[in-house]
Order: C-alpha cells, then structure tokens, then sequence
C-alpha cells in the first residue's frame, strides 16, 4: 500500500469536499486528507465529542483528555464545540455529517460497505463505523483498489459482514472514481493509465461507464 | 454530608456480579485510580460496560490480570490483545455494541427509557437476535437501556456538591455513565467551593453523583502520571 | 380554600423532606413548602431546566428567561445548573428526582393519581404531571381533603382521568396524612380535632389505621 | 457563506403545510421576533410543535389570529384561552404530549431515533392507539420521533458560524429543536466573533443552524419589548 496512492486517494477525495462541509473521517486513508484541502475549510467532526477538530499539537501542547476518534493527540479550530459521546452521535446518527469518509474491506456494486469484520477471524470492534453508515448524508469510500492479498474491493455480492444497510455514494481508489446508484456502480473518472480491460481485470464488479472517461 | 471517600471504600461499594458503567474512551476520560483500587479487591463475576478495555496493561486493561471480569460491553476491544486472548480462551465473554447505540443505550438507562429504535447495524451480524420494525419504510432494530450497579467515571473537577466539568474529550461517556449507576463515584483532579462552577459551566448536575475520589495521578506533560513522593 | 390549610399542609410536607433531597414541586400548595423549610436545605429541580431553583428576585432582578415552571421570576442557588428540557426529563423520567410534590384532583386508596384532566371538560394541559408521576422516587400528594364541590379527593376508584401507574407514597390534607401500600390507604396521622367518624365521612375510601394515630 | 438573513427572508423559507418546531416554554426562549414575522405571511395549513401556544396575544398566541395554524402539538394549551376557544370551534386539531415526551421525541427526531419506550402516559388515555410493550414487568409505550420541517428557535449569542448560547431557562426546547428541523432558523440577540464562545460554552453547535436572524426586541427590566426607535 505505497504512501504515494494512498495520497493520491486523498487528494482526489479532498476535491470532492467543499467549504463548510462538516466532515467525519475514518481511520487510515481518511487522516491524510486534511493536508490537501487548499484553502478549503471543513469541520471535522470526531466521534468522540468534538466538532472542529484542528491538527496535532507540538509535544509542549499535548493533552491526551484532547485526542481524536483514532485516540491521538489533536487541538481544536477556532469556533470548535465539544460534546459527550451521546450528543455526538445525536449529531452523526440524526444526518448531520454532511460527509463520511470511510475505508473498507469491500464495497458491493450498489454501494453496501463492510468495513468492520473479517469472516473467520474474531469479531471484536465495530466502533462508530455502523453509526456512520447509517446516518451520514454522504458516504465516500477511500480504499485502496485491491486488498493486500490482490482481490478486489469492490464486489459483486458482499462476502464479508455488511455494516448495515446505509450506502455509500463514492468510491474513490488509486485507479478510479466511481459512483453508486440504484443500478450499480457508474466508472466515472479513471485515475491511472491502466487501460479500461485493465482496470476491469482487478475489479470484482460489473460497472458503466460514458466513453468520454474512458482511458484510450 | 461530603461526598469524598477514600478509595479504599470502593470495595464496600462493588459487589461481585455488579455491572460496572466504566468511563473514558481509549485512555482519555478514564478513572485511572479507581480502576487500579478495583484491581486489587478480588471482585469475580463483573460485568463491565465500556467503550474499550483500555489498553494492553493500561486502564482497564489491568483488570484482564485479575480474573474478576466475566464479561465486557463495549466498541472496540480489537486493539487490546489481551482482551482478545481471554475472549479466545473463553475466560471473557464479550458483547459487541456500535458506539453510538452504546452512548445511547446508557443515556437510555439514565432517562428511564426502555429500549429505543436505530438503523445502526440494522441488517448486520450485531442485529441478531434483535426486533425488526418498519418505520417510513425503512427497518430499524430496538435496542435495550443499559444500567450499571456501579458507575465509575472521571471528571476534571467537582465542587463539594459532586457538580461535575469533564476535561475536552475526557467527557466521552462519563456523564451518560453518572446518569444509568446505581452507585456513581467520580474520580477527579481537583475539588472546589461550591459555586466556583457556574450554572453554564456545569456538565454533570450532582444529582447524578454519590460519591468522590480524588485522582492519585497528576498529569504532566497532557498525560497522567503517578503522583511523585 | 383557606391560606391557612394550606400553609398548614405545606408545613406538614416540609416535615417529610431531608435536607439534601431534590425535589420538584407542582404548581398550588406546593409552591408555599420552601417557606417552611427552616434550616433544611433542598434542591429544587424546575423541569424548565434547572437544578437548584432559589427564591423569587427583586423586581430589578428579573430576567423572564430565568423562571420556573409556573412560570414565575426565580432566581440560582450557589450550585445550580441549568439543562435544556431533555436532559430535565432524563432527571425526572430516569428516577433521579428524590421527591415529588404533586396536587391532584383525585387519588384513590392505592395512591394512583389523577391530576391532569376533568372528564367532559376541555383536555388540553398536561405539562409534566406524567413525567414526574412515571419518575420520581417518592411522590407526596399535597391536597385540600375535598374538592371545591365537596366531594373526597381520597377515593375508592379513581372517577377522574389517571395520571399513569405511578403511585403517590402519601396524602396530605388538611386533617390528615395517609399512606399508601398495596393493601390500601392507611391513615398516620390526624391533623385537626376531626373524630375518626368525621374523617371517615369526608373521606371517599376505606382506609385502615392504629388505634394509637386516632383522636379520642 | 454569513449564516445571517433579513426577517423578511423567512417567507421563502416556510411553506403552506410545514411543520415548525418552535421554542419556548411559556414567553422564555422565545423567537418574537419570527414569529411576529410568521404572523404577517398568510401561510396555510401550519402544525405547529412547542410546549404551548405562547399566552393570549403573546408569542406564538398572536398566529391564532392568523387562520395559519391548522394544528398545534404540545404539553400545555390551557392556560391560553384562544388556543381553548379555536380547539372548541374545530378551528384547531391539539395533539397532547405530556412535557418529557415532548422533549425527548424531537430528541430522537434530530437523534435518527424512530421511536423509544417510556414509562410516562402508560394506561392514560394520552397512550390511547400507542402500542405497549413490557420491560421487566413494567408497561411501557412506544412514543415516535418529531422532526420539523423547519425549527424556529431563540437564542441569547451566536457567533458567526452558527454557535449558540442560551440565557438561562431560554434553553428549554430550542437546543433540541435545532438538531430536529430540515430548516433552523435562530433567533439571537447577539452575533459575536468565531473564538468568542468557548469550547466549552457553545450549547449548540453550529452545524445544527441554517440561519441567524438579529431579535427585533431588547430585554430591559428583564422582558423583551420592541425595540425603540
């Protein structure tokens, strides 16, 4: 998982994120994106109880009473608020995150995430993944084309536990955007130069496309 | 009247087989000395309700070397090896709760409200077992209040009422945890004259707490430490 | 209605608090208990949203978004607080309210309580009765003996709307101070020279009694 | 991007048939300003959400006059004697919800809660059609969430971004209200610089706020009255 596609990942979500959007972000590929947002100002919500979360702190300035979701140590923006667990998911399960930025494990073709559990292996933390699923506005799914071991993240059917029943609306990987609709997956950027055969090749799901984004 | 104890009387307070609210949120929020007096009482059988089991040899994860735990409601508990060696082994049981429903389930416990209804994990392995209703076609699961026995949470102050203030994100779950205990002890940094804290300022109304602990760490550097001699 | 009788059973009510107690108090007879206090001190929670309600202000105090819930200028003790409507009912509904002081228009020998609606007239109030009869650990009925129309409020089986399967813990009248148990209404104490007999006309349920607490 | 709009804006954000949740309990926390907004626009066919229907004339009982309520939900109309009188002519549907209820289903409207179980109104005729369940031997009803289609709220301060702080018992239902409504519209007395509500301070954050609009009135001697000229 070379640290160029990964930034590559973020960038290209980065683009997809506009000022004011209130912003929860995953662990992984989602913590770099707020390096590459330019001048764009979002909100980060942490589900932990914070809204305005503001980068890592120089050592002198730790408090480690003051840590994000992924339990590092963070500061807070200008006009933050902070809130207890409870409220924090009033404002995460209620549609209030305008958009969340979430890794898988796999992605079927209509949108279905499972991010949470691995078949076979113990199944012991979920976290706040679920909670996004199903009350963010607008799931966008940073990940990686394929897995470690080379299969693909996006899927026909899900083999691995759904985490509910919310959808995402993006899929952003180091080859490709795509986007989620009723009527599966629609390729609609192509972010490498791996030829169209290529990229079909590594993808475990049918998808559509308009020729105009298209490799030739 | 006061509501300061000694830690030492926390083993009056917890009975085995007690369900245990415990604060905080990986390390933050965590009440360090109680959860270090609850490691030498021999309780057995508890039931302890976190977010996560602290960490390898940190927080509550001490209590994994104790065998006083039966079971564990929480989050996460993937990044505490221990936990998941002892859930392996089958000294653990471990129910597994999305973060959100778990706040809620507490806050629920607190208000007097039973149960309530949540898309979260709809659909899911952590639906099992777990009523399906429609509402505006879409299905949700109800989900159970939960309520401790003993709370155990962690606050930055409190004034000599037991009127609590949480450190930023030391907040997490403590104060839906002083509302769902039986029994709630707080352990805090500092105790102050009442009406230091102002009506605004005020979390955790001391309504909600029995008792106080003064902390036996002090934090230095953003972490806490053991008190020096 | 007299003040008198019903300063008198303020003061008999006040009797029953602990200093330390939180307590909400309906609207009515209720009301006058703070006077009668003495040394004990009490919290009063207002489910408008403040634990440790104080006194009236001076009129050069007042701010009419700092009020009760009779809607009355209040002032803050030293360690109050101040909550928005949900999180006072979590205190109320959640069993964290010590002792309420209700009025009601009937109750009948178990202490089920009717104080939110006459029958065939307009329903349109309910407030909080149902929340703190639902909630509140101990409830205490603080009620003239008979109705403005004469007829007993202490009944056999209630005529009136219930307020819900709570159960008040105790009555209090102007002649007397009942408590409530499974197996009925028990009379305690008498608070006037009324006889046993006289009591027992005015008084719309059977109710038991020792010898010892009956004016002879 | 300034969340501040002119009262005048607020006819484009309502339509006939909207629900409004709208804060207050009594005359405190009370958007006066748009409501007496609201009054002039001749929309139709209004359900209004709040506690109660201000007092006669006052706060929200001046819309009686309008003919641009059809139906108002609440905890407490009797003491408004218009609010009465329209009910009695069949001009007005009332839906009753005892004050805790109230509160908690729009928490759960703005939560993503569907429905939860409460003990309040079991076997009273306020439960009549809801469906019951018992907990632990104990009745219980299922109560829906409310959700608005816009929130008109008042607030003592906002920042620019939306933050807002509550003078006191003004809190009541507007915090839970703003989570509630597509639309949130505060009504504040004040609008302050990013950074000078704390952290710690800021009761509702300010993602849950669409709009701003300045109080029309000012407090003296502790009441709001029109401002002068």
């Amino acid at each position: 998982m070379s640290l160029e596609s990964r930034i590559k990942i973020a960038k290209r979500v980065a683009q997809e994120l506009s000022d004011g959007d209130t912003v929860n972000l995953g662990v992984g590929i989602p913590t770099l994106i707020p390096d590459y947002l330019g001048d764009k100002k979002v909100e980060l919500q942490s589900e932990n109880g914070i809204l305005g979360m503001g980068p890592t702190p120089d050592e002198e300035n730790v408090n480690m009473d003051l840590i994000s979701a992924s339990k590092h140590p963070v500061t807070l923006d200008v006009g933050a608020s902070i809130f207890d667990s409870s409220d924090s998911f009033v404002m995460i399960r209620g549609g209030h995150i305008d958009v969340a930025v979430l890794g898988v494990l796999q992605i079927d073709q209509y949108g279905e995430i499972a991010n949470w559990a691995i078949p076979g292996k113990d199944i012991l933390g979920v976290g706040g993944a679920m909670d996004l699923v199903a009350g963010a506005k607008r799931i966008i799914v940073a990940s990686m084309h394929q897995a470690k071991d080379g299969k693909p993240k996006l899927v026909e059917k899900l083999t691995f536990p759904t985490s509910g029943n919310g959808r995402a609306d993006m899929l952003i990987t180091e080859h490709a955007v795509f986007k989620f609709t009723e009527n599966g997956a629609e390729l609609v950027e192509q972010l490498s130069d791996l030829s169209l055969e290529e990229l079909q090749e590594i993808t475990g799901a049918p998808f559509t496309y308009q020729d105009s984004v298209v490799n030739r | 009247m006061s509501k300061v104890i000694k830690r030492s009387e926390l083993s009056n307070l917890i009975n085995d087989g007690d369900t245990l609210l415990v604060g905080g949120f990986g390390l933050s929020g965590t009440p360090f000395t109680l959860i270090d007096e609850l490691a030498t009482l021999g309780k057995k059988d508890l039931t302890v309700v976190s977010n996560n089991l602290g960490e390898k040899d940190k927080g509550l994860g001490i209590l994994l070397h104790t065998g006083c735990l039966k079971k564990a409601v929480g989050s996460y508990f993937t990044s505490n090896r221990d936990a998941v060696n002892e859930w392996s082994k089958g000294n653990l049981e471990i129910e597994l709760v999305p973060q959100g429903t778990l706040a809620e389930r507490i806050r629920c416990g607190g208000a007097g409200i039973a149960g309530f209804y949540t898309k979260t994990a709809a659909g899911t392995k952590l639906a099992e077992g777990k009523e399906e209703k429609e509402f505006d076609g879409e299905t949700y699961i109800l989900e159970r209040a939960i309520k401790g026995d003993v709370s155990l949470i962690k606050a930055l102050k409190a004034d000599t009422k037991g009127n609590l203030v949480y450190d930023y994100t030391g907040r997490n779950f403590n104060h839906v945890m002083a509302t769902a205990g039986k029994t709630v002890i707080a352990e805090v940094d500092e105790i102050v004259e009442v009406g230091e804290l102002s009506p605004y300022e005020i979390v955790t109304p001391h309504v909600y707490v029995d008792y106080l602990v003064m902390n036996n760490y002090v934090k230095i550097g953003g972490r806490y430490v053991v008190a020096g001699e």
